[in-house]
């Protein structure tokens, strides 16, 4: 541990997840790793062959399930291991940040890049970035509340109830 | 309830100093269906994997997460050790702590909860792997090589030497293509048909080669390692097999005049012919529109005068089917004709120099038909016009290269070099002439490329204007060429004899109908796109099919017969072995919900997906569905992301695995 | 002496009861449409429209959770919810087709297995309905037996009249109750001349017949004829104030998770399917007869009622247009 | 109410324009029939209730002599031509008549590999308008009562089709509501537009009308239904109805042929076909994408180029 990393602890640890595909961002990842490079630990990383695989579904239960920020990263065009899966990915997040965006999310909280194998300074920047960002945003309530929301005849008056319901 | 067993690793102290194994290993004991976890220094290490492989015993485990460094380090090892002790290999996961974790972390307690999550979503994802088998493809040790050209006949001798069959489609009646219509080549001024027709030789006696020219590829279906190709064998109107080649018909045939344009429609040929001397195979064909007995039902001299009767009016065209494992394609390039604006091609024509209009204003391919000893004019360089020699001749290149306005954007790459060629031939054969050559950069990078170049300017003594052209006109019996000089600043007006347009090189025209029969992707100028530009510049997109020379992009001979090669190595390294063996990641479609609507097809750079009909017992066809070729399928998963119904998979990476990794936040 | 009621007092007796800490359910405006839903306010009443969704609701609400349950250390802990906890509701400005139907459906939720969910909040809710003094062409209540001022399932019951206000009945104790309760809302005398009631202007149907007719033709053309048309989906069953056939999920993980019920609709291709994959009602018109059945053989068969009350949503919500009443008529027709 | 006594004296569009449409259908259904040329016509007929009407697969020439088009005729019949729907139609080749937005929806079947183009002869008809959600059939058509997605319609008059029933009235200049709508949402806040969706979707019962309506939605087997893995959550609770909504406006986008009849047969008034309209805004924006009354053979999330946008990502 060098002198200067001091390890501040804050009052809100945002929860990310990142869908990366295998052949550039998770290497990339993985070179960030062999450098010794250091960002917050608040990243949970799933992989994917490709960008292509990443069904925006993904991105939509990962906000259900409590993650404050996701970000998806794959290889930059061009040098998709597939050819083509990151043009596809490309135009298919092109259009799913549109949608959420209109019912309503914060787009601050998704984040989209580019991220070689090469460019472990780059997976760094981009996590270390995100993870500053949603922390200042704060919690993602949007998604917790509405799971936590009933239909209104479902819903108990009792609000003590309505807590042990909750609760589990 | 699943029974996993996770090995957490300490990696000496490369994780074990930030991340708390033993808390790590403690936490996968408490998850859901976790039967076993314990830490270890090296998991890697022999007594690491004797470890594993007592737990996979000892506690009935059927998955294993090892929580160690990146799975793209050890996961082989690890897998292979899975196996040894029994289980599927893709029953093994890794979680890495290691990359993603212990070495970007310094603060012990947030490293240590990161490698428990990590853990459990490992955990979570092992217990949905399925077991999964090596996917095996037969493979038919047969090539077939379509073109002709020195990027074929390379192809086709590089594989036929190795041992295996090559069938060789050439559209033409001989092989040879382009090169052999060059008088020499740069930068070692040879004399292409003398390297040339040696090899075009060796391919007709080829014990492996079957050659079809006047042929064309008229259907391909299967996959690598097993594609059908049906290929059309246009009537050459002679039978190969009597024909001995003397040539008596062509001497006899009273249809003359027909203009040759194996040399640019400058020579004639008769209606029976070769296209050129030294044409592989020395069997001439009839050009039926050409021929009075076709036009008009008279003469028939040349069947006449054939003394082992080989001439065959009545010949058909035949099919024949060949069953290959994999396909070179070098279908070569084209000189785009300028004069106009060609059908169907987003292309602008040149009408402002005049080519097509003025006689004497030719194109490179002219210009080496002109400078072949074998040639029209026997090696002598004279004008189209009044046969006379030129003694100023302008040499303009990008005609068409490199003009966005004309909707070419790419650099021909082989002009450069071909126009100090052709100043030099010129020098030598015109020693009191002047070339001149209007640029805007001299591309030369190549072995002796430079050297060559700067000797066209220093001994031969041809004028480099930088600049353009911007008119070319008939005065008399000279072209005024104006144009401008911007390293001087002024512009230049050149009376010349002769103006060589050095175009732009054109996929074949019709590449397209053929990269859709082939089902392999082009470019918007219909040059064939590679499968990677960098790493995988030989391979098309669809696995077993390889591409060689000009088809790709614009290439001159070196880097084309490197390719060829290059695309023979490819092909021998998929004949290497009996079964084509790959990684069982890939796309699998449930027939049961597949609705059919190809969006899987759309999408799949691979061409793996077919159609596939499903029949009930009485044979009524009862829907038809996606079909993924496992041979085929690369296993990137974009059509599982763009399946509606998520009706097709990708083994390895479902989404109840990662849906499952989700949860675990 | 009858009693009456003013608007203003109506609008007092729900801020009365919520003061009590009663929870008042009525027709509210909410953005485009009317449905019942809490009130927080008496003004909130709107009683000139049929809510779009039916009063089943309070009793059967789209989705509850009927159970949770967490597996830790190898132990599964499940936890119910306490029902005695539900809140005391009263259901206010109900036409007679949603008074009716949960009456009706007392029969099924306690017929093999007391439902608690349902029975519990039946018992702790005074239903006060109202005559009906509006309908459509889509209406046909009194074609099933009922009529815009039929009191059947009401507690306590309001007759608009002549000059505004209500004139007020009670019909059981729990009406009683809450007239005694709040009785100074109440006002002896008054006009007590009721409006004109809504008459839907439909063919009556003989339900016997009907029945009987049902019972002898499972099978028969008129069902492909009417239902290849339905898109099969539930608007018709949702919106209705007597289906009431549910499905019972478990939604979360295989850590922890809840069981939910929610509404389910026989027009839905899955509401037979088999595990198996076989589908005993495999096309549309199937699934449409078992509609028909249910609620006009079935039921009547097994509970001696018919599950239906004429309210019409089902002809106005259908996506493809098919007519209760047009179906029945027809049906009529053949009998 | 008040909005219907205005425009009892001067109807929107002359009723004899869905007069003429009418007979140009019934005519070429009784013509196809007897000819045997198609073994059924999908189209229209009268309802009970004044004004209203519903699909009818006529198989006969009699049913076809019943066929009509009126301001009534609100249903998009190419979905059944979809495969799920298909089991309603008698073997061999039928005939359908469809508005200009339905055909939109026939082309996206036929570039879908739902139906081939020579299976089904269709019967265009010239439509100034139908009716929007919960209109009073029984009342002429008017500006309040027209269909939102009717007033800033660009396929009145289908192309390519078979045969085109009736003739385009002048039609008149309305308000684009929907446009409007969609800009006012575009300017809110994020929160604000979450508050939005969220109370818009808290309502939704899940009866599924918008999926069953939808030619589209032709999967046997929904993504939503899954149970597993589970995707979306079944049951209708806010949360599950929010992300069932987000994945079907996911999964239309760059198919949604604007036909707005999930929009319309919805119960519970969602304004669904915004998000699909939104969809199909920025997929115009982004790529020039829209649909077409003609079959297309990619479609904008099957397909790309080398130079699209990509300024979103880092």
């Amino acid at each position: 541990m060098t002198a200067t990393a001091t390890t501040t602890k804050h009052d809100f640890e945002p929860k990310l997840v990142a869908f990366v595909c295998t052949w550039c961002t998770y290497a990339g990842a993985d070179l960030a790793g062999t450098s010794r490079m250091q960002y917050p630990s608040n990243v949970r990383v799933v992989k994917f062959p490709c960008t292509g695989r990443i069904d925006p579904v993904f991105i939509l239960r990962a906000f259900q399930k409590g993650a404050d920020g996701v970000l998806v990263s794959g290889c930059h065009p061009g040098d998709c291991h597939y050819m083509a899966g990151n043009f596809h990915a490309r135009r298919r997040f092109a259009a799913f940040r549109q949608l959420l965006d209109f019912v309503g999310v914060d787009l601050k909280r998704l984040q989209f890049s580019w991220v070689s194998a090469a460019e472990g300074g780059k997976w760094v920047e981009v996590v270390t970035e995100l993870t500053e960002r949603v922390r200042e945003m704060g919690p993602m309530r949007e998604f917790i509340d509405l799971d936590a929301s009933e239909h209104w005849s479902a819903e108990l008056a009792d609000a003590e109830l309505k807590a042990a319901y909750h609760s589990l | 309830m699943s029974r996993i067993g996770v090995f957490v690793c300490h990696c000496g102290e490369n994780i074990s100093r930030t991340v708390d194994v033993e808390k790590v290993a403690e936490a996968a004991r408490g998850l859901l269906g976790v039967a076993h976890a314990c830490d270890y220094k090296y998991m890697c290490s022999d007594p690491g994997q004797a470890l594993l492989k007592k737990a996979v015993a000892e506690h009935r485990l059927d998955g294993v997460v090892v929580a160690a460094c990146s799975p793209r380090m050890h996961e082989k090892t690890f897998r292979k050790a899975t196996e040894q002790a029994g289980l599927n290999p893709f029953l093994c996961e890794m979680a890495n702590i290691r990359e993603h974790c212990s070495w970007v972390h310094e603060d012990r307690d947030e490293a240590t909860a990161k490698a428990i999550d990590i853990v459990h979503m490992l955990v979570e994802r092992v217990k949905r792997n399925r077991k999964l088998q090596p996917i095996s493809v037969p493979v038919t040790k047969t090539s077939l090589v379509i073109g002709g050209g020195i990027a074929g006949i390379q192809a086709a001798l590089d594989i036929a030497d190795a041992g295996h069959r090559v069938v060789l489609v050439e559209r033409e009646p001989s092989i040879g293509g382009h090169m052999a219509q060059l008088s020499e080549t740069f930068p070692t001024l040879d004399c292409s048909q003398c390297i040339m027709t040696p090899k075009m030789v060796d391919v007709a006696n080829h014990p492996n080669i079957t050659l079809h020219t006047y042929s064309e590829v008229e259907e391909v279906d299967g996959y690598i390692g097993n594609f059908q190709v049906k290929i059309r064998k246009k009537a050459r109107s002679v039978d190969m097999a009597r024909c001995t080649g003397c040539g008596v018909c062509m001497a006899k045939c009273p249809q003359k005049k027909i203009p040759n344009s194996f040399d640019r429609d400058l020579g004639m040929r008769p209606a029976i012919y070769v296209p050129f001397p030294q044409a592989v195979p020395n069997v001439p064909v009839i050009d039926r529109v050409n021929c009075t007995w076709f036009k008009s039902g008279k003469c028939g001299v040349c069947q006449k005068v054939c003394g082992p009767g080989a001439v065959d009016y009545a010949q058909q065209d035949e099919f024949v089917v060949e069953q290959v494992g994999a396909i070179v394609v070098a279908t070569g390039f084209n000189l785009y004709d300028i004069s106009e604006k060609p059908k169907g091609s987003p292309i602008k024509g040149y009408g402002e120099f005049g080519h097509g209009k003025i006689p004497d204003v030719i194109d490179g391919m002219t210009f080496e038909r002109l400078a072949s000893a074998s040639g029209p004019t026997g090696g002598k360089i004279l004008r189209p016009s009044d046969g006379r020699e030129p003694k100023q001749v302008v040499f303009v290149q990008c005609v068409g290269s490199r003009a966005r306005e004309k909707g070419i954007s790419y650099c021909s790459k082989i002009c450069c070099m071909y126009t100090a060629k052709h100043t030099m031939l010129y020098k030598h054969k015109v020693h009191d002439g002047q070339a001149y050559v209007f640029f805007m950069d001299a591309r030369t990078p190549g072995k002796g490329y430079d050297e060559f170049w700067r000797r066209s300017i220093e001994q031969e003594e041809a004028v480099y204007i930088r600049g353009m052209v911007s008119r070319l006109y008939q005065k008399g019996d000279k072209i005024v060429v104006m144009g401008s000089d911007i390293a001087v600043g002024i512009q230049v007006e050149i009376e010349a004899d002769l103006v060589v347009l050095a175009t732009a090189v054109q996929p074949r025209q019709g590449a397209e109908l053929l990269a859709q029969k082939l089902g392999i992707s082009y470019d918007q100028y219909n040059f064939y796109s590679e499968a990677h530009a960098k790493l995988r510049p030989v391979e098309c997109a669809t696995a077993g099919i390889y591409l060689a020379g000009a088809c790709q992009g614009p290439k001159d001979i070196p880097d084309t017969v490197s390719q060829a090669s290059a695309a023979a190595a490819k092909v021998m390294t998929l004949f290497a072995k009996d079964q084509l063996e790959r990684e069982p990641i890939v796309a699998k479609v449930n027939e049961r919900f597949c609705v059919g609507c190809f969006a899987c097809k759309k999408v799949c750079a691979y061409g793996a997906i077919e159609e596939k009909e499903i029949r009930d017992r009485q044979g009524n066809l009862v829907k038809v569905v996606a079909y993924v070729n496992p041979g085929v399928c690369g296993g990137c998963g974009t059509c599982q992301a763009t399946c509606p119904s998520k009706s097709v998979e990708l083994d390895g990476y479902t989404d109840e695995q990662i849906l499952a990794m989700i949860e675990t936040l | 002496m009858a009693k009456t009621l003013s608007l203003d007092n109506l609008h007092r007796l729900v801020d009365a009861l919520l003061q009590e800490g009663v929870r008042v359910v009525g027709p509210k405006r909410t953005g485009t449409l009317t449905v019942y839903a809490p009130l927080t306010r008496g003004e909130e009443l709107e009683l000139n429209e049929l809510p779009r969704r039916s009063a089943k609701e309070t009793f059967f609400p789209p989705c509850e959770t009927i159970l949770s349950f967490e597996k830790r250390d190898g132990r599964t802990t499940v936890s119910d919810p306490d029902l005695d906890r539900l809140p005391e509701t009263v259901l206010i400005g109900v036409r007679p087709c949603d008074a009716a139907a949960p009456g009706i459906l007392d029969a099924v939720f306690s017929w093999d297995y007391d439902d608690p969910f349902f029975l519990e909040r039946r018992k702790r809710t005074t239903i006060i309905g109202i005559a009906c003094t509006s309908s459509d062409d889509a209406c046909f209540c009194t074609a099933v037996g009922l009529t815009p001022d039929a009191r059947q399932g009401s507690d306590l019951f309001l007759v608009p009249v002549e000059g505004g206000g209500f004139a007020v009945e009670a019909l059981d104790a729990k009406g009683s109750a809450l007239k005694e309760r709040h009785a100074a809302l109440f006002t002896a005398g008054g006009n007590t001349v009721p409006l004109p009631l809504a008459e839907p202007k439909v063919e009556p149907l003989d339900l016997e017949k009907i029945r009987a007719w049902l019972d002898g033709n499972f099978e028969h053309p008129l069902w492909k004829e009417i239902a290849d048309r339905c898109a099969g989906c539930g608007a018709c069953a949702f919106l209705c104030p007597a289906c009431h056939c549910f499905d019972i999920v478990d939604e979360g993980g295989e850590g922890s998770g809840c069981r939910r019920k929610h509404w389910d609709a026989c027009g839905f291709g899955k509401f037979t399917m088999h595990a198996s994959a076989h589908n005993p009602r495999d096309v549309q018109p199937q699934r449409y007869r078992n509609r028909i059945m249910h609620k006009f053989k079935y039921y009547r068969d097994k509970f001696g009622q018919t599950l239906c009350t004429g309210c019409g949503r089902c002809i106005r919500w259908c996506p493809v247009g098919i007519d209760i009443k047009a179906v029945l008529d027809e049906i009529n027709k053949k009998s | 109410m008040t909005q219907g006594q205005q425009t009892e004296s001067t109807p929107l569009v002359d009723p004899a324009c869905y007069a003429a449409a009418t007979a140009a259908i019934r005519a070429e259904a009784v013509r196809l029939l007897e000819a045997g040329e198609v073994t059924a016509v999908v189209g229209y007929r009268a309802g009970r209730r004044a004004g209203s009407a519903m699909p009818e697969v006529a198989t006969t020439a009699e049913a076809a002599a019943q066929l009509i088009f009126t301001p009534g005729c609100q249903n998009n019949l190419a979905l059944f031509l979809s495969k799920a729907k298909r089991e309603a139609l008698p073997k061999g080749k039928v005939a359908v008549v469809v508005k200009g937005c339905d055909l939109r929806a026939l082309a996206g079947l036929i570039g879908e590999s739902q139906l081939k183009r020579d299976e089904v002869h269709v019967i265009g008809v010239a439509c100034p308008g139908v009716y929007g959600a919960g209109a009073d059939l029984a009342k002429p058509l008017a500006a309040e009562s027209l269909a939102r997605k009717c007033r800033e319609c660009k396929v009145h008059l289908p192309e390519g089709t078979d045969v085109v029933a009736g003739t385009l009235p002048p039609l008149p200049d309305l308000a684009p509501l929907e446009a409007e709508e969609l800009a006012r949402l575009e300017a809110m806040t994020p929160q604000e537009r979450w508050a939005f969706w969220t109370e818009q979707f808290a309502r939704c019962i899940r009866c599924l009308a918008c999926r069953q309506v939808c030619p589209f939605c032709f999967c046997t087997q929904c993504l939503c239904d899954r149970n597993r893995p589970q995707a979306v959550d079944t049951s209708p609770r806010p949360a599950g109805n929010t992300a069932w909504h987000i994945v079907r406006a996911m999964h239309l986008a760059g198919r949604c042929a604007g036909c707005a009849e999930c929009e319309r047969v919805c119960p519970m008034d969602i304004p669904l076909n915004l998000l699909n309209r939104k969809m199909a805004q920025e997929l115009f924006e982004l790529y020039g994408f829209e649909t077409t009354m003609q079959p297309q053979e990619q479609g904008a999330l099957t397909s790309y180029r080398d130079g699209d946008d990509q300024s979103f990502i880092k």
